[in-house]
C-alpha cells in the first residue's frame, strides 16, 4: 500500500463533513437530534401556551394543528431516534471491543440522510406551511382534497430521514454480529448493547413497512394514484394498518435502548452485576418479537370487529409480562448493593417508577372495550408521555451523563446535574399526570382549544405550568454542556468504577478504540479484570499497525443529491428530482467503482500518545 | 483484521461441493416444474376450481422455498442471521397479509 | 440525601391529593367517569378492574422500591464489594407468573364485553340512527322514522340506539363520553355501534379524530327525552312548518330561499350539503360551539370563518339588515318544546 | 489486514467470505433482504386488499393472458439460473466464464423489462392506469416496483461487468459479484408470487365469479 497517510490529525468543518469515524458520528447525531429536540420542545411549549386557559387566541387552528403534527414528527423522528443512534454509535463498538462499526461509510450516509431529511421536513414552515395531518397522517385528511403542501414534506422527509434510519440498522446489526472482539460471545454482550442489537433489528423489519406507505401516499398525492380515496376504490383503513405495523414496533425502537441504559447504570452504580442477565436478554427479545404482533390496538376504534380487537388487545398485554421482569430485575440489581446517587442514577431511578405508571396506562389502553373511551383523549397522551418522556428521555439523559465522559473527554456538572433532574421530574409529572383525568373527562387529543364550562381548565392549566418545569431542565442540561465543554479538566478513563468495556481505553476514546484489541473473559468484562487484580484488559493481539477507513465526502454529497429531488417532487419541478436523484446515483457509483484503501496508524504513533497497552 | 473474528463465526467453510452444480440445476428443473403446475392448473382447470388459489400458492412458497435454501445457499452453515433475518420478515408478512385479508376494516 | 426524600415524599403527597381533586369532578354529562348508560357502564367496570390491578401493581412495585433505596443507598465510609447476584429462578418465575395471572384476570371480562359491545340491534327494540359526519358538524337520520336532523342529537331514554357511522369527507370519530365509547366514521364504509341512556337529559358529544383545523368545535348535544317525549318531537319534526309572523321574518325567509336553501335544508325541502335546520331554533348551539342566541346567530352569519376556522359555509357577506331579517325568521324554526 | 486486497494470486474457495469486509457485506446484504421481504410483502398486502376495486375499469381477469405472464417468468427464472452459474464460476475462480454467465443473466433481465413495457403500454391503452382505480394502483405499484428492482439490477450488473474488466476476481470484488446474485434471486423470488398472486390468481378469480 502506498504507505500511510497521516491524514488522522484532521480537524475543521471539512472533517466532520467527511468522517466515517462512529464516535464523531455520533457526536454529530447529539448535536442534530438535540438540535431537534428543542425545536421540538419548542413546539411543545407553544401547544401548552394555546392551551393554558379555555379558548384561548394565541396560534390559530390552523397552526396548532401544524405545530402537534411537526412536535410529534420531529420529536419521534428527529430528536429522540438520533439520539439514540448517538449512544449506539458512540458506545456500541467500545462495548463489544471492535475499532469500528461494520460499514463506517454506511454509517455516515445513514447520519446524512437523517440530518438532510430533517431539514427538508422543517423547512416546511417558511415553505407553504408545515404537515397539519397529525404525526400519524392519517389518510384522507392527509389527501391533497383535504390538506396542504405540507404534507409532501412529511412524506419526503419521513422518506429521506427513514432510509438513513433503515441503513443505520443494519449496519449495527452486522457490527455486534461479525465485529465482536474474541471472547465476547453473545451472552456476554452488555445490556445496551444487547438492547441496541434487538433495536437494530425492530428498525429492519419495521421501517421497510413505512418507506411502503409512504410511497403509496407519495403516488397518491403526486402521481394520482387511489390507494386511500374510496371514491375511486381506494380504501382510508390501509394507511392505518401499514403506519401502525410501522408504528407499533418504533415506539419499541425507542425504548428498548433505553431499557439497555438503565440496566448499565442501574448495575453501575449499585455494584452489582445485572440481576437475571439470561431473563432480561429473552425479554427484550421477547419484546422485541410481540412487538410486531400487536398494532392494530392503535385501531380498536376503527371497527375491525372484535374479534382482531380482542386477539390484538390479548397480544398487547403480553408485552407486560417481559417488561415486568425488566423492572423487577433492576429493582433486585439494585437490592443488597451500595447504591450511590449520582445524575446518572437519580434519572435511571426515576425511570422505574415513571415507566411503570406509563405503562400500566398501556396495559389499561389495551383493553379494547375501555379504549373505547380512551382513545384519541388526553389519556393516551398521557400514555405515551410517560413512556416516552419519563421513560425514553429519562433514559436518554441518564445515558448522557454517564457516557458523557466516554463521548467527550469532559465530566458534567453534578450540582447542575441534580437540579436539571429535579426540575425535568417534577415539571414533567405535573405536565402529564392531569393528563391522564383531562382524558377521561371527556378532552379529546388534538384540539387547538376548548370551550369553558367543561370542568377542563384547572387540568390543563397545571399541565401547562409543569412544561416550565421540563424548560427550566432541558435550559440547565445545556449549561451543564457549556460549563463542561469549558472546565480544563480531563476525565479519568473510568470515572464510575464500572464494569463494561468502554471503561477500560481512555476518556475520549482514541481514534482506534482500542490499541489491542482486548480479550474478553466473561460478561462485565471490565469487571472481571478487577476483581483479577488486573489493571487493565489482556490484549488479544500483539501492538501492530491499525488500518482504519477513509473519510468520504460521498455521503453527504449522496445525501444532498436526494434533499434536492425531494424539492423536485414537492413542487413537482421533476427536472430537480432527476437531477438530485442522478448525483445520489453518481455517488453510488463512485463509492461502488473507486475501493477504499483507507490508512493505518502505525504502532509508533499509537505510544506516542501515551497509550501503552 | 481476523482479530475481530468471533469465535462463533470462525468455521472454516468446507471445499465447495462437486455437487453445488447438480443441485442447482436440480432445483432449477422443480422451479420449471413447479410454475408449469401452476400455470396448468390454472389455464387448464385441472384441479377443482376451489382448491386452485391454495394450490398454487403452495406451489409458489415449495419454489421460494428452494431457491433461498439452495440458490441462496441458506441451508448452509454460517447462515444463521440470515435465516433468521428471512424468517422473521416471514412472519412479520404472513401477519400483514393475514389482517389485509381478513380484517381490513 | 435526607432532603431528597423528603422532596420526593412531599411530591408523592402532592400528586396524591391531585389525583384526588382531579378524580372527583368531571361534568356529569361530558365526563367517562360519570357513566349514564349500560354501554359506558360496561366500560366504566373494565376500566375500574383494570386501574386496581394496576394500583395493586404499582404499590407492590413502590414499596420495593423505596424499601431498596433507603435500605441500600451507600453510606459515607461503606466500602467493600457487594455480592454479585447473578439471578434467582424462584424470584424470577415468580414475577412472570404473577403479571400473567393478572393479565387473565383482566382478558376474561375484556372479551365477553368487546362481544356484547359489537352486538348489532336491528331488530325492532333498537332505535336506527344514521350518523354521517362532516367537516365540522353531524348530520343524523332516522330512518325508521323519516326524519333527519343535525348537531343536536334527540333519543329515546331506556331504549337501545343503533348507531350506523360513515362519514362524507374524512374520517372523523363519533364519541359521546357519557354514554360510551367512541367509533370511527369511515369514508367509504359503515360501522355499527349501540349506545343507551337511562336519564333524561343533555350529553355532550365530540369528535374525537383529527379532522381538519375545527376539529376542536366539532362539538354536538345528545337530548335524550322520555321516550313518550321522543315520539311527540319525532312527529312533530315530521310536519314541522315555520310560520314566520314578524314582517322583518318573512324578508329573512325570504332571503333564505334565494341563498341558504341551496344547502341547508327545512324540513324536506334545501340542499344535503350543509346541516338541516329545521329545528334550528330548539338547538342548544350555533354551530355546535355558540351559545344559541340571537347575538351569536348574527357572529356567525357575518363571518361563520371567524367563529369556525376553516369550515365550509362561506362568508356570504350580508348586509346587517339582512342578517337582522334571517336571525328573525330563523328563531322561528321551532319544532319542539319539552 | 485489507492490504492484502491487492493480493490475488492465492483465491480461497469462497473469496466472498474471505476477508471481514466481504463476510460484512453478505451479511448485511442478507439481512437487507430480511427488510425486502417485509417491503414487497407490504405492497403485496396492498395489491391482495385491492385487487377487485377497479372503479369501473378492465379487471385483472379481462386483462392478463397466460402467454405474456408465462414468457416473463420463464425469462426470469432462466437468468435466475444463469446468475447461479456464475457464483459457481466464480467460486473455480474462471474470471471468463464469471463474465460470460452475467452476460446472459443481465441479457434476459433487459428481455424481462421490455417485455413488462410492452406489457404495461398494452393496458394503458385498454384503460387500466395508475390513476383510474385502486387496482390499478396497486398493480403498478406492485408490479413497477419488481420492474424497478430489475431494472437496478442490470444496472448494477453493467457496473459489475466493468470491475471485472478492470479489476478481475479479487477478495474485493467477490463479495460484489456474490451479493448481486443474492440480490438477483431475490428478485426473481418476488416474481414467483408475482405470477402466482397478481396473474394467476387475478385469472382464475374471474372464473369464480
Ligand atoms: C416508548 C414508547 C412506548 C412504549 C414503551 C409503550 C408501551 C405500551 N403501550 Fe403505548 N403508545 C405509545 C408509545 C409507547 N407505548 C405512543 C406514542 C402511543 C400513541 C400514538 C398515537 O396515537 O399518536 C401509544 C398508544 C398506545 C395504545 C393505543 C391507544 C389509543 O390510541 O387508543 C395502546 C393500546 O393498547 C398502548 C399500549 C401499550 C402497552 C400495553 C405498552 C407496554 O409495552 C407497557 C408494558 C409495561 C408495563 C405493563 C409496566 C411494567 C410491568 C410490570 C410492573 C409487571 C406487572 C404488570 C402487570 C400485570 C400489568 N399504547
Ligand atoms: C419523543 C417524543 C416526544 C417528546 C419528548 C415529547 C415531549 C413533550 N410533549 Fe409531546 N407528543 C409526542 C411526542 C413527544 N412529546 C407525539 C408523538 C405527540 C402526538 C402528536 C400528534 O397528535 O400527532 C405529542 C403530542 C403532545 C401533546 C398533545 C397535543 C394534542 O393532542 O393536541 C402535548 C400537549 O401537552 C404535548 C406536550 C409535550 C411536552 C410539554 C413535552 C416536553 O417534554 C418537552 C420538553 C422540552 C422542552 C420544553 C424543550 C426546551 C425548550 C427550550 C430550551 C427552548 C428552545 C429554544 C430554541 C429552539 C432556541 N405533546
Ligand atoms: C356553501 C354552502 C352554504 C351556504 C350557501 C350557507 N351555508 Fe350555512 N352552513 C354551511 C355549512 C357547511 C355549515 C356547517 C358549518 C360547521 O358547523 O362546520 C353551516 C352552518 C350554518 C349554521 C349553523 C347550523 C347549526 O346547526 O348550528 C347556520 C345557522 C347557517 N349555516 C345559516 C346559514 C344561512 C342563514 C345561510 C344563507 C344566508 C347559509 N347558512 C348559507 C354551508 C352553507
Ligand atoms: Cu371531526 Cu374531528
Ligand atoms: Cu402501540
Amino acid at each position: 500500500m502506498s504507505g500511510h497517510a497521516h491524514s488522522h490529525k484532521r480537524s475543521g468543518l471539512w472533517d466532520w463533513l467527511t468522517t466515517v469515524d462512529h464516535k464523531k458520528i455520533g457526536i454529530l447525531y447529539l448535536i442534530a437530534g438535540g438540535f431537534f429536540f428543542l425545536i421540538g420542545g419548542l413546539e411543545a411549549l407553544l401547544i401548552r401556551l394555546q392551551l393554558i386557559v379555555p379558548e384561548a387566541d394565541f396560534v390559530g387552528a390552523a397552526t396548532f394543528n401544524e405545530l402537534i403534527t411537526m412536535h410529534g414528527t420531529t420529536m419521534i423522528f428527529l430528536a429522540v431516534m438520533p439520539v439514540i443512534f448517538a449512544l449506539m454509535n458512540a458506545i456500541v463498538p467500545l462495548q463489544i471491543g471492535a475499532r469500528d462499526v461494520a460499514f463506517p461509510f454506511v454509517n455516515a450516509l445513514g447520519f446524512w440522510l437523517f440530518f438532510f431529511g430533517g431539514v427538508l421536513l422543517n423547512t416546511s414552515w417558511f415553505l407553504g406551511g408545515a404537515p397539519d395531518a397529525g404525526w400519524t397522517s392519517y389518510t384522507t385528511l392527509a389527501l391533497k382534497q383535504y390538506s396542504g403542501i405540507g404534507v409532501d414534506f412529511y412524506v419526503l422527509g419521513l422518506q429521506i430521514a427513514g432510509l438513513g434510519t433503515l441503513i443505520g440498522g443494519i449496519n449495527f446489526l452486522v457490527t455486534v454480529i461479525n465485529m465482536r472482539a474474541p471472547g465476547m460471545t453473545f451472552m456476554r454482550l452488555p445490556m445496551f448493547t444487547w438492547s441496541a442489537f434487538v433495536t437494530s433489528g425492530l428498525i429492519l423489519f419495521a421501517f421497510p413497512a413505512i418507506t411502503v406507505g409512504l410511497v403509496l401516499l407519495m403516488f397518491e398525492r403526486l402521481f394520482g394514484a387511489n390507494f386511500f380515496n374510496p371514491d375511486a376504490g381506494g380504501n382510508v383503513v390501509i394507511w392505518e394498518h401499514i403506519f401502525w405495523i410501522f408504528g407499533h414496533p418504533e415506539v419499541y425502537i425507542l425504548i428498548l435502548p433505553a431499557f439497555g441504559v438503565i440496566s448499565e447504570v442501574v448495575s453501575t452504580f449499585s455494584k452489582k452485576r445485572l440481576f437475571g442477565y439470561s431473563s432480561m436478554v429473552f425479554a427484550t427479545v421477547m419484546i422485541g418479537f410481540l412487538g410486531f404482533m400487536v398494532w392494530a390496538h392503535h385501531m380498536f376504534t376503527t371497527g375491525l370487529g372484535p374479534i382482531a380487537n380482542t386477539l390484538f388487545g390479548i397480544a398487547t398485554m403480553l408485552i407486560a409480562v417481559p417488561t415486568g421482569i425488566k423492572i423487577f430485575n433492576w429493582l433486585f440489581t439494585m437490592w443488597g448493593g451500595q447504591i450511590r446517587f449520582t445524575t446518572a442514577n437519580l434519572f435511571a431511578v426515576g425511570f422505574i417508577p415513571t415507566f411503570t405508571i406509563g405503562g400500566m396506562t398501556g396495559v389499561m389502553l389495551a383493553l379494547p372495550a375501555a379504549d373505547y373511551q380512551y382513545h384519541d383523549s388526553y389519556f393516551v397522551v398521557a400514555h405515551f408521555h410517560y413512556v416516552i418522556v419519563g421513560g425514553l428521555v429519562f433514559g436518554l439523559f441518564s445515558g448522557l451523563y454517564y457516557w458523557w465522559p466516554k463521548m467527550f473527554g469532559k465530566m458534567l456538572n453534578e450540582k447542575l446535574g441534580k437540579w436539571n433532574f429535579w426540575t425535568f421530574f417534577i415539571g414533567f409529572h405535573l405536565t402529564f399526570f392531569p393528563q391522564h383525568f383531562l382524558g377521561l373527562m371527556g378532552m379529546p387529543r388534538r384540539v387547538f382549544t376548548y370551550l369553558k364550562n367543561q370542568d377542563l381548565d384547572l387540568g390543563n392549566f397545571i399541565s401547562s405550568i409543569g412544561a416550565i418545569g421540563m424548560t427550566i431542565g432541558t435550559i440547565l442540561f445545556l449549561a451543564n454542556v457549556v460549563v463542561a465543554a469549558r472546565s480544563k479538566k480531563q476525565a479519568p478513563a473510568d470515572p464510575w468504577d464500572a464494569r463494561t468495556l468502554e471503561w477500560a481505553i481512555p476518556s475520549p476514546a482514541p481514534e482506534y478504540n482500542f490499541a489491542q484489541t482486548p480479550l474478553v473473559r466473561g460478561l462485565d468484562a471490565l469487571w472481571v479484570e478487577k476483581m483479577a487484580g488486573n489493571k487493565g484488559m489482556t490484549p488479544a493481539e500483539p501492538l501492530g499497525s491499525i488500518h482504519m477507513p477513509s473519510p468520504s465526502f460521498l455521503p453527504f454529497l449522496m445525501s444532498i443529491g436526494l434533499f434536492i429531488a425531494g424539492y423536485g417532487f414537492i413542487f413537482e419541478h421533476h427536472v430537480f428530482s432527476v437531477i438530485g436523484i442522478l448525483i445520489a446515483f453518481a455517488c453510488m457509483l463512485m463509492r461502488s467503482l473507486k475501493d477504499d484503501h483507507g490508512y493505518h496508524i502505525e504502532p509508533d504513533e499509537i505510544e506516542e500518545k501515551g497509550v501503552k497497552a | 483484521m481476523s482479530a475481530h473474528v468471533s469465535n462463533e463465526s470462525t468455521h472454516r467453510t468446507p471445499k465447495v461441493k462437486k455437487s453445488g452444480a447438480k443441485a442447482h440445476l436440480v432445483t432449477f428443473i422443480v422451479s420449471i416444474v413447479l410454475t408449469a403446475l401452476a400455470f396448468i392448473a390454472v389455464g387448464y382447470e385441472v384441479i377443482p376450481i376451489g382448491f386452485t388459489v391454495p394450490f398454487i400458492i403452495l406451489l409458489a412458497i415449495v419454489q421460494a422455498a428452494f431457491q433461498l435454501f439452495v440458490w441462496m445457499h441458506l441451508d448452509q452453515k454460517g447462515h444463521e442471521f440470515p435465516r433468521i433475518g428471512i424468517l422473521m420478515g416471514v412472519v412479520v408478512v404472513a401477519a400483514t397479509v393475514f389482517t389485509f385479508v381478513y380484517w381490513l376494516w | 440525601m435526607k432532603s431528597r426524600w423528603q422532596q420526593l415524599w412531599r411530591q408523592l403527597f402532592l400528586f396524591g391529593m391531585l389525583a384526588l381533586f382531579l378524580a372527583g369532578c368531571g361534568r356529569e354529562n361530558l365526563s367517562a367517569l360519570t357513566p349514564q348508560g349500560p354501554v359506558a357502564e360496561m366500560q366504566f367496570s373494565l376500566m375500574k378492574l383494570s386501574a386496581l390491578i394496576m394500583i395493586g401493581v404499582f404499590v407492590v412495585v413502590i414499596l420495593i422500591f423505596t424499601y431498596v433505596l433507603i435500605r441500600y443507598r451507600k453510606r459515607p465510609g461503606q466500602d467493600g464489594i457487594p455480592k454479585q447476584v447473578e439471578g434467582n429462578h424462584k424470584l424470577e418465575i415468580l414475577w412472570t407468573v404473577i403479571p400473567f395471572l393478572l393479565l387473565i384476570v383482566m382478558a376474561v371480562p375484556t372479551v365477553t364485553i368487546a362481544f356484547d359491545l359489537s352486538k348489532e340491534y336491528t331488530n325492532k327494540d333498537a332505535l336506527v340512527v344514521k350518523v354521517t359526519a362532516h367537516q365540522f358538524w353531524w348530520e343524523f337520520e332516522y330512518p325508521d322514522l323519516g326524519i333527519s336532523t343535525a348537531q343536536d342529537l334527540y333519543i329515546p331514554t331506556g331504549k337501545k340506539i343503533q348507531f350506523d357511522l360513515t362519514s362524507a369527507d374524512v374520517m372523523h370519530a363519533f364519541w359521546i363520553p357519557a354514554l360510551g365509547g367512541k367509533m370511527d366514521t369511515n369514508p367509504g364504509d359503515s360501522n355499527k355501534m349501540w349506545l343507551q341512556a337511562e336519564k333524561p337529559g343533555i350529553y355532550y358529544g365530540k369528535c374525537a379524530e383529527l379532522c381538519g383545523a375545527s376539529h376542536a368545535l366539532m362539538d354536538f348535544k345528545v337530548n335524550a327525552l322520555e321516550p313518550a317525549k321522543f315520539d311527540e318531537w319525532a312527529t312533530a319534526m315530521k310536519s314541522a312548518e315555520s310560520t314566520p309572523a314578524t314582517a322583518s321574518a318573512q324578508q329573512g325567509q325570504q332571503i333564505f330561499q334565494k341563498s341558504c336553501l341551496g344547502c341547508h335544508a327545512i324540513g324536506a325541502e334545501g340542499g344535503k350539503l350543509a346541516p338541516n335546520l329545521t329545528n334550528f331554533a330548539d338547538r342548544q348551539r350555533v354551530a355546535g360551539i355558540l351559545e344559541n342566541n340571537p347575538e351569536n346567530l348574527d357572529k356567525w352569519l357575518a363571518d361563520p370563518q371567524a367563529v369556525k376556522p376553516g369550515n365550509l359555509m362561506p362568508n356570504l357577506n350580508l348586509k346587517p339588515e339582512d342578517r337582522k331579517a334571517l336571525v328573525d325568521y330563523m328563531s322561528t324554526l321551532k319544532v319542539y318544546q319539552p | 489486514m485489507s492490504a492484502d486486497h491487492t493480493v490475488n494470486s492465492v483465491l480461497p474457495d469462497e473469496p466472498e467470505k474471505a476477508t471481514l469486509e466481504g463476510k460484512n457485506k453478505v451479511l448485511g446484504f442478507w439481512l437487507f433482504l430480511g427488510g425486502e421481504t417485509i417491503l414487497f410483502g407490504t405492497l403485496f398486502a396492498t395489491f391482495i386488499a385491492l385487487r377487485n376495486q377497479t372503479n369501473g375499469g378492465p379487471t385483472g381477469h379481462e386483462l392478463f393472458e397466460l402467454p405474456l405472464t408465462a414468457a416473463a417468468t420463464v425469462i426470469l427464472l432462466v437468468s435466475s439460473m444463469t446468475s447461479v452459474m456464475s457464483v459457481l464460476a466464480m467460486h473455480q475462480h474462471n474470471l471468463k466464464k464469471m463474465q460470460v454467465w452475467l452476460t446472459i443473466t443481465a441479457i434476459l433481465g433487459i428481455a424481462f423489462l421490455a417485455l413488462e413495457i410492452y406489457e404495461f403500454s398494452h393496458y394503458v391503452a385498454e384503460g387500466h392506469k395508475m390513476s383510474s382505480s385502486a387496482f390499478g394502483s396497486a398493480f403498478y405499484t406492485l408490479v413497477g416496483f419488481h420492474g424497478g428492482h430489475v431494472l437496478f439490477g442490470v444496472l448494477w450488473l453493467i457496473t459489475l461487468q466493468l470491475q471485472a474488466i478492470k479489476k478481475g476476481l479479487t477478495v474485493v470484488t467477490a463479495p460484489k459479484f456474490y451479493v448481486f446474485s443474492l440480490y438477483w434471486h431475490f428478485v426473481d423470488l418476488v416474481w414467483v408470487f408475482i405470477f402466482t398472486v397478481v396473474y394467476l390468481m387475478s385469472i382464475v378469480g374471474g372464473k369464480v365469479g
